[in-house]
């Protein structure tokens, strides 16, 4: 493969991008850049998309002057994007209202402290206290308390 | 022209419509997103006996497939749009303050997951399940609490992940195939689709629309939404909304991927649902995240379920779907009044005879105690996996099987708590009437099925058969020839 | 047109990991952009100038703008 | 540890795509929807700009639903950002520079947007990119004078209305006895501003519609300074 | 409409009418008349028992899943259901007098203890009628469920004991339900001919894989090691009259489907064939004994037990060995042995168990420690007794010594030596801890708080004599009772016992009449003796002397507690409760994990389920 083919270009770079947003999100902390993340992962997949029946030298899928070109671009694909940006603009909206909630009720953006204080409030609400991480045992269940009780002999 | 189109357009309309008619009139936006569901529901149930004899294929638009868009309704489809909508109508939403927000969350929620289920192009799929998620952030979120908020966002997080890998993998079948028409990609999966690049799109679709059928590696959002989304709406998400998830994966199955590897990913990513969520569950101190944990473990087995190849695979899934379609939304009604910790729940039998005993019934199917339904769904998805007679299919029996005794033991920890005769300190609250009567109606459901269980495994059968019928699908939409740029 | 195409991709994947890795909020932001409009020189590349418009005025334009009103509201808009 | 862990997993997803790529075959030929479409969509739909055709009317489901999308993210950031306090404080005026400029850009956003979306069937551009110069020409003004505010009541019945004229319009063709979404009207000479039926329209609806929802979202987001 | 109709009709409407009219005073005669017609009922399936009928089908059969779903007794249903219907009889008839008023007045709900007695009885019906493996599993996880309901009748502590109950029990049935399942996968029905056929064709590793999954599953509910735990302590909590009637019957139903499937249907002969390998054991040997410590291991935990119902219970277990290992040994003299040590404990364990309830009646207490002396305040009690722990001890002249005697035998002639010293050590057992029993409560010296009490009311004394009437009588005319075994014998396909009247007809057989009767005459000898000739002064129970000083009634010179102080000291260091350890260490095990998988979904980083996901994708791409 010739390392400037311009698929080949297009395609890592459609790659390229997927694989940052991926690693973005899955390595980051901080929530605006997991969203940041996701955004990239979706620039990536539209590139991709429209990558998919794309062939050198085609013209845009717009008749012009009542010309018809030889050999048009695929429309589907690009309607496709289309929606698929608008779609992620509504969803990015959407996570950076949530975020700004989410600041406002816990005091941080980091993702570990979110779950954690996210967590706590559920415990709270259900009136148990925070399961503690260490691996203690249940006391609780009703098999080990018949166990405990009286062991048979 | 079809009135099928309106069960996806009408409730939309009246979404939208929904706040100018609020200017108008308070009392008619209270009240018509539920009469706009009932006849959707009716306009459904009236193509129904249609559907058995063929199945029905619309273009939207009117445009030939498979450049416009199609709807394929067969009674697999329709089931499940009418779940759908049925659902929300039973599970409206109510809350004082935004109840004309919720009644358009409502009203898109039905009509999404009509469309949803009823859509036969894979990217028409895609932005229905968008709308659909979209959809369900704003009915978690819209408990309004700060762990809502949060617990949406994480959920948002793995879901925006999930659906950017989904559209990758509708680029890799594009790029392949040339389509996105179900039935044309049907015709041609086997020639274009049957290699690596097929198995990758079709890993990347699951990681997508597995997020919201509560797959393994994309569930972690499940017990935190359940336990802070309202039990109306976690009755919703986990009831209906993760059932049509499933169903595209059915439908993707069937039509379109067929590699062997596919269904060896479905059946590891099943185990692991169903131990991991059986497991998480055994050690869930409040009711909510249990049921959460376990519609897990549920989903594993549907998971595993379709994993099995061929008919039965299907039939099995259909059946356990169908199941947990009544058991989960009645167990998380139950729970509206009774979440929190299980502790506190001792001798709120007393309060509540009617809902204890609901409890246990659900409980004893859930866990597959025969005679009840949940009993066969288990036996179907079991006996077709060890005539397979393949290591793989035995650990999946193995544990399916060791799962069901640790749910059998937690959730009759919460009955012998229910059923305790030292109440706790604090006092039981009483169900609301219209809760219980929904959580009734659906137990009445699983009650009614024991005494006509062969009919009904007789009519699953036909419409699981009618699912899995490759060649009448590709007929009835028969999609136009490609060539070359030129169509015949 | 290839080396042309080439020098964008690089800049475009630079950017992109820059927006992972900038600590400063602003500044990947900036990065975004940038990523967003070589994006939208390549969808003019692959000639869709439809995609390529609503990128460059919703990815760069609006997206940006909406980050950037977020990044107010959290009070990240100076760099830390 | 998470160091390495996030390295090996970036480098097993590079070996994961690395191998995808080595089976990808990117000499596909030109056996697709996309050319049947780039084929017909001149005569069935009347439209020049084909990605038009293929959004309006091809794939009309596709962009209402897209648009239900925008409309709920819309209501629900509305729902989780919820209205600002009248007496929260307000940021400091932006000054007459920017004020006047504002003035003066919101007719020519106005027209451009309007431009843009009624030549989607024709040229590049469309509903999208039209609607969002017309949210930025009503945002803008926003922006200069922070003590104003959209009437978000306003914004959710133009949305709602917008919304509703694409459905109705779709409902009209099944009353004609077509499938729902058909286009009507006459489709015109191809290349000319009345062509292409009842697309316009509703590009039209489109470029309100999302105009009106970015609009609400933008202006949620910048008084979210106050809630509770 | 066929007799099996009948009688299970009958015992539909028992279930009902116990929960409509449980609570009335006349409730609970009502339910013991209905008992009775159910007797009725399966008299006229009385053919079973004597060979002159094979099999009664029922005519209900549903089809699920293309499989008949049917039906039906044989001999085995019916002896079994003879025992079943017995013992709800006479439970019912114990309870439906002053224990239930006295049941109601401490807030028990009459009508929950009846109807859950009598839907015990009416699934247990169903099991024993199930006529294909589908059935016999729906059957047996009805009586799983049916017995859970009034163990945990109880509440507070019997609530903690039915669940560790229902846990052990459901795992068993998903480890039964999974053998069922593959026997379908490998025979392709559910029907127990084609098993039967397909049975000798099975390959080894199936065969060993089945009869691992179906004994734990069986073994469950028998009881067995290492099983065995949940037993006592859920018996013991049952109130009243029903830990009677699940002591007396409700763990032999998993002896029943283990006889069902893997005696009748496999087949012991393939057992026998199935060597475990490096050493000189076999399946059927293995399974011998397992059933030899379950003999032993319980009976001296027993021993140990301080609570007259816990005593019983344990005991409960241990007699399951017994059964068990007649059955395994599968020769003519050990399946009979097996089959009527069903029947003879069955009647002794329900009769020991109305005792201990009528004390706790009478006394209010079961703790072994705190009674004695009633002998004499309960003298129809102590008979019924003393005629109950010669039975489960085994000597003659009750029936336990017969069952007993064929199950030696059949150990001796099969040349078991090993397994015949296991079988005596348990019961050597057996006798030390029934001379406990009675010996704390009836012997011994009375309490002050107790010399008031009173011989128990007659409804609770006359289902207790006429219990002891049968435990006599087949002691005496033991041939009644292997005229059925006999006729199970045959319908399941093991040579039959020759027999007659009083015992078995062999060289060196058994004879009870001729036994009995000299017995008898030598008991009748010493008493006209001991009123003849004896010149005994009546005293007061309290009138006692200790070197030379009297003692009061409150002095404690009853030695009670840590009995056998002796014999303690030699084996104490054996009870290890090792099997408790086990238990916790599963339990334990478990609720590791499950803090691992809620760590899992709570804390744990996406990065390491993507990466373990990307290795998995990547082990395809590079294979």
């Amino acid at each position: 493969m010739d390392i400037l083919d311009i698929n080949i270009i297009l395609y890592s770079a459609a790659f390229g991008l997927m694989l940052i947003g991926i690693g973005g999100i899955v390595i980051s902390n901080h929530l605006i850049r997991i969203i940041f993340g996701i955004a990239l992962l979706e620039a990536g997949a539209n590139l991709l998309l429209l990558l998919s029946t794309y062939h050198e030298g085609a013209s845009a899928p717009i008749i012009v002057d009542g010309s018809v070109p030889a050999m048009m671009a695929d429309p589907v694909p690009q309607a496709l994007v289309l929606t698929a940006i608008v779609i992620g603009v509504g969803i990015l909206a959407l996570a950076l209202s949530l975020a700004i909630r989410v600041q406002r009720a816990y005091g941080t953006l980091d993702m570990r402290e979110v779950r954690l204080k996210l967590e706590q409030e559920i415990s709270e609400n259900a009136g148990i206290e925070m399961p503690s991480s260490s691996h203690a045992p249940a006391v609780t269940t009703a098999n080990s308390a018949a166990a405990q009780q009286e062991s048979g002999s | 022209m079809n009135l099928l189109v309106l069960m996806i357009a009408l409730p939309l309309l009246t979404a939208f419509l929904l706040s100018s008619i609020n200017r108008i009139s308070t009392l008619a936006a209270r009240w018509i997103g539920p009469l706009v569901l009932l006849a959707t529901a009716v306009i459904g149930l009236s193509v129904w006996p249609q559907l058995g004899a063929a199945p029905l294929a619309l273009q939207w638009g009117g445009f030939q497939a498979p450049l416009g868009i199609t709807l394929y309704a067969d009674q697999f489809a329709l089931l499940f749009a009418l779940a759908m909508t049925i659902g929300t109508l039973l599970l409206w939403p109510r809350s004082a303050e935004n109840q004309l927000r919720s009644s358009s969350l409502a009203l898109l929620l039905a009509g999404t997951g009509s469309g949803l289920a009823l859509s036969g192009d894979l990217f028409n799929i895609y932005v229905f399940y968008e709308l659909m998620t979209v959809v369900s952030y704003g009915l978690i979120a819209g408990r309004g609490t700060s762990g809502s908020f949060a617990s949406t966002l994480r959920y948002l997080v793995i879901s925006g992940f999930g659906a950017a890998l989904a559209l990758a993998g509708i680029a890799l079948v594009y790029q392949a195939t040339g389509t996105l028409n179900l039935a044309q990609l049907a015709q041609l999966a086997p020639e274009k689709l049957n290699n690596l690049q097929g198995f990758a799109a079709f890993v990347l679709m699951l990681i997508g629309f597995g997020v919201k059928a509560e797959l393994f590696p994309v569930n972690m959002w499940v017990p935190e939404v359940y336990a802070t989304a309202s039990s109306r709406v976690s009755a919703l998400l986990a009831g209906v909304v993760s059932k049509l998830a499933l169903l595209i994966i059915m439908r993707l199955l069937i039509l379109v991927f067929h590699q062997p590897e596919a269904l060896t990913v479905l059946l590891v990513l099943g185990i692991l649902g169903v131990a991991s969520g059986e497991l998480a569950a055994w050690r869930a101190r409040d009711l909510n995240r249990m049921l959460a944990f376990s519609s897990i473990g549920q989903l594993g087995v549907m998971f595993i379920a379709l994993s099995i190849p061929g008919n039965a695979g299907i039939f099995a899934a259909l059946a356990v779907m169908v199941h947990h379609l009544f058991l989960k939304p009645s167990m998380f009604l139950l729970a509206e009044r009774w979440g929190g910790s299980i502790e506190k729940l001792a001798g709120a039998a007393r309060t509540s005879p009617i809902a204890a005993a609901l409890f246990v019934l659900l409980a004893l199917s859930l866990i597959g105690v025969p005679p009840l339904p949940g009993f066969w769904a288990k036996l179907l998805v079991i006996m077709p996996m060890l005539a397979l007679d393949q290591p793989l299919y035995y650990l999946a029996v193995f544990v399916m099987l060791a799962a069901a005794s640790l749910e059998a033991n937690y959730l009759f920890r919460v009955v012998m708590k229910l059923y305790d005769k030292q109440p706790a300190a604090t006092s039981h609250k009483v169900h609301a009437t219209a809760d219980l009567a929904t959580a009734l109606f659906l137990g009445g459901g699983l009650i009614a099925a024991v005494f006509m269980l062969v009919p009904l495994a007789d009519r699953l059968d036909s419409i699981a058969a009618q699912a899995t019928d490759v060649s009448t699908y590709i007929q009835t939409v028969a999609p136009q020839q490609l060539q070359s740029g030129r169509v015949q | 047109m290839e080396a042309v195409v080439l020098v964008v991709v690089i800049v475009m994947l630079l950017s992109a990991v820059a927006v992972m890795l900038f600590k400063d909020f602003l500044a990947a932001l900036a990065a975004m952009s940038v990523v967003s409009l070589g994006l939208s020189f390549l969808f003019v590349v692959v000639r869709a100038p439809d995609v390529a418009m609503t990128e460059a005025a919703i990815g760069a334009g609006l997206s940006s703008l909406l980050f950037a009103l977020a990044l107010r509201r959290l009070g990240l808009w100076r760099s830390q | 540890m998470r160091r390495f862990t996030a390295a090996l997993f970036l480098l097993g997803l590079g070996v994961m795509i690395a191998a995808i790529y080595q089976h990808m075959d990117f000499s596909n030929t030109a056996v697709n929807a996309g050319q049947a479409i780039n084929a017909v969509a001149a005569e069935e739909t009347g439209a020049a700009n084909f990605v038009t055709s293929v959004v309006l009317a091809y794939r009309g489901i596709d962009t209402l639903l897209e648009l239900t999308i925008l409309f709920t993210a819309a209501m629900i950031g509305g729902m989780v950002l919820g209205r600002r306090r009248v007496d929260a404080p307000r940021d400091p005026d932006a000054g007459f520079i920017l004020r006047t400029g504002a003035d003066l850009l919101f007719p020519l956003l106005l027209v451009v947007g309007l431009y843009i979306i009624l030549h989607g069937h024709l040229t590049p551009g469309g509903g999208f990119q039209g609607g969002v110069i017309l949210a930025s020409a009503f945002f803008l003004p926003l922006l200069a004078r922070p003590g104003s505010s959209i009437n978000q009541d306003v914004i959710s019945i133009v949305e709602g209305l917008a919304g509703a004229t694409f459905i109705i319009i779709g409902l009209l063709a099944m009353f004609d006895g077509k499938e729902f979404l058909t286009p009507l009207l006459d489709k015109g000479e191809l290349g000319a501003l009345i062509s292409a039926g009842t697309l316009p329209i509703l590009y039209l609806a489109v470029g309100i519609k999302v105009g009106s929802e970015l609009a609400g979202l933008l202006a949620h987001l910048a008084e979210a300074e106050a809630l509770d | 409409m066929t007799a099996l109709d009948t009688l299970l009709l009958i015992s539909a409407i028992t279930v009902g009418v116990a929960l409509l009219a449980g609570n009335w005073r006349v409730g609970g005669w009502l339910v013991t008349i209905l008992y009775a017609l159910q007797g009725a009922a399966l008299l006229m399936m009385s053919g079973l028992g004597y060979s002159t009928l094979t099999v009664v089908q029922s005519s209900f059969s549903i089809e699920v899943l293309s499989e008949q779903l049917l039906w039906r007794f044989d001999a085995l249903s019916w002896f079994f259901a003879l025992i079943t219907i017995g013992a709800g009889l006479f439970s019912s008839w114990f309870a439906s007098g002053e224990w239930g008023e006295r049941y109601r007045d401490n807030g028990g709900s009459l009508r929950l203890f009846h109807g859950a007695l009598a839907l015990n009885v009416f699934t247990m019906l169903v099991l024993l009628a199930s006529g294909d493996l589908l059935t016999l599993f729906i059957g047996w996880e009805l009586v799983s469920w049916a017995s859970f309901l009034i163990m945990a009748l109880a509440g507070g502590k019997a609530f903690g004991y039915a669940m560790r109950y229902i846990s052990y029990a459901f795992a068993g049935a998903m480890a039964l339900l999974g053998g069922l399942l593959l026997i379908y996968a490998e025979v392709g029905s559910f029907d127990f001919q084609s098993l039967k056929e397909a049975a000798p064709q099975m390959q080894a590793s199936t065969l060993w894989l089945l009869v691992v999954l179906l004994t734990s599953g069986f073994g469950v509910k028998m009881a067995i090691l290492p099983f065995h735990l949940w037993q006592a302590k859920a018996y013991a909590q049952t109130p009243g009259p029903g830990a009677a009637f699940l002591g007396a019957i409700s763990s032999r139903m998993g002896l029943f489907a283990f006889i069902v499937v893997v005696v009748q249907l496999i087949g012991i002969s393939r057992l026998v064939e199935m060597e475990i390998p490096f050493t000189f054991l076999d399946a059927q040997d293995l399974l011998a004994w397992i059933a030899v410590f379950t003999i032993i291991i319980p009976t001296y935990i027993a021993l140990r037990q301080h609570d007259a119902r816990r005593l019983l219970a344990w005991h409960g277990v241990g007699q399951t060995g017994y059964m068990l290992l007649g059955i395994v040994i599968a020769n003519d003299l050990g399946s009979a042995g097996g089959l009527m040590h069903v029947f003879n404990y069955a009647s002794y364990q329900a009769m020991l168990f109305m005792v201990v309830v009528a004390v706790i009646h009478r006394t209010g207490t079961s703790d072994l420690n705190k009674l004695g002396g009633l002998f004499t305040r309960m003298p129809l009690s102590y008979l019924a007794m003393l005629i109950g722990i010669i039975g489960l001890a085994g000597l003659p002249p009750m029936n336990g010594f017969v069952s007993k005697w064929l199950i030696y035998r059949s150990l001796i002639v099969d040349g078991s030596p090993l397994l015949f010293l296991g079988a005596v050590i348990g019961t050597l057992g057996t006798i030390l801890s029934v001379y406990k029993l009675i010996h704390n409560i009836f012997l011994g010296q009375l309490r002050v708080e107790h010399v008031a009490v009173r011989e128990a009311p007659l409804s609770m004394v006359i289902p207790m004599m006429a219990l002891a009437v049968i435990v006599f009588v087949t002691g005496y005319f033991p041939g009644l009772v292997l005229d059925w075994t006999s006729a199970v014998q045959a319908s399941i396909g093991i040579p039959v016992l020759a027999h007659h009247l009083g015992g078995v007809s062999m060289k060196g057989g058994l004879d009870m009449i001729w036994i009995v009767s000299v017995l008898l005459i030598g008991f009748g000898f010493g008493t006209l003796v001991f009123f003849l000739g004896g010149r005994s002064r009546r005293v007061h129970q309290l009138d006692n002397y200790a070197g030379g000083h009297f003692l009061t009634a409150e002095t404690r010179y009853h030695y009670s507690d840590n009995f056998y102080p002796g014999l303690m000291h030699l084996i104490g260091p054996w009870y290890r409760n090792s099997f408790e350890w086990l238990e916790r260490g599963v339990i334990s095990a478990v609720d590791t994990l499950s803090t691992a998988m809620q760590g899992l979904y709570r804390n744990a980083h996406p990065s390491y389920l993507l990466l373990a996901a990307v290795v998995f994708a990547l082990s395809w791409v590079i294979v």
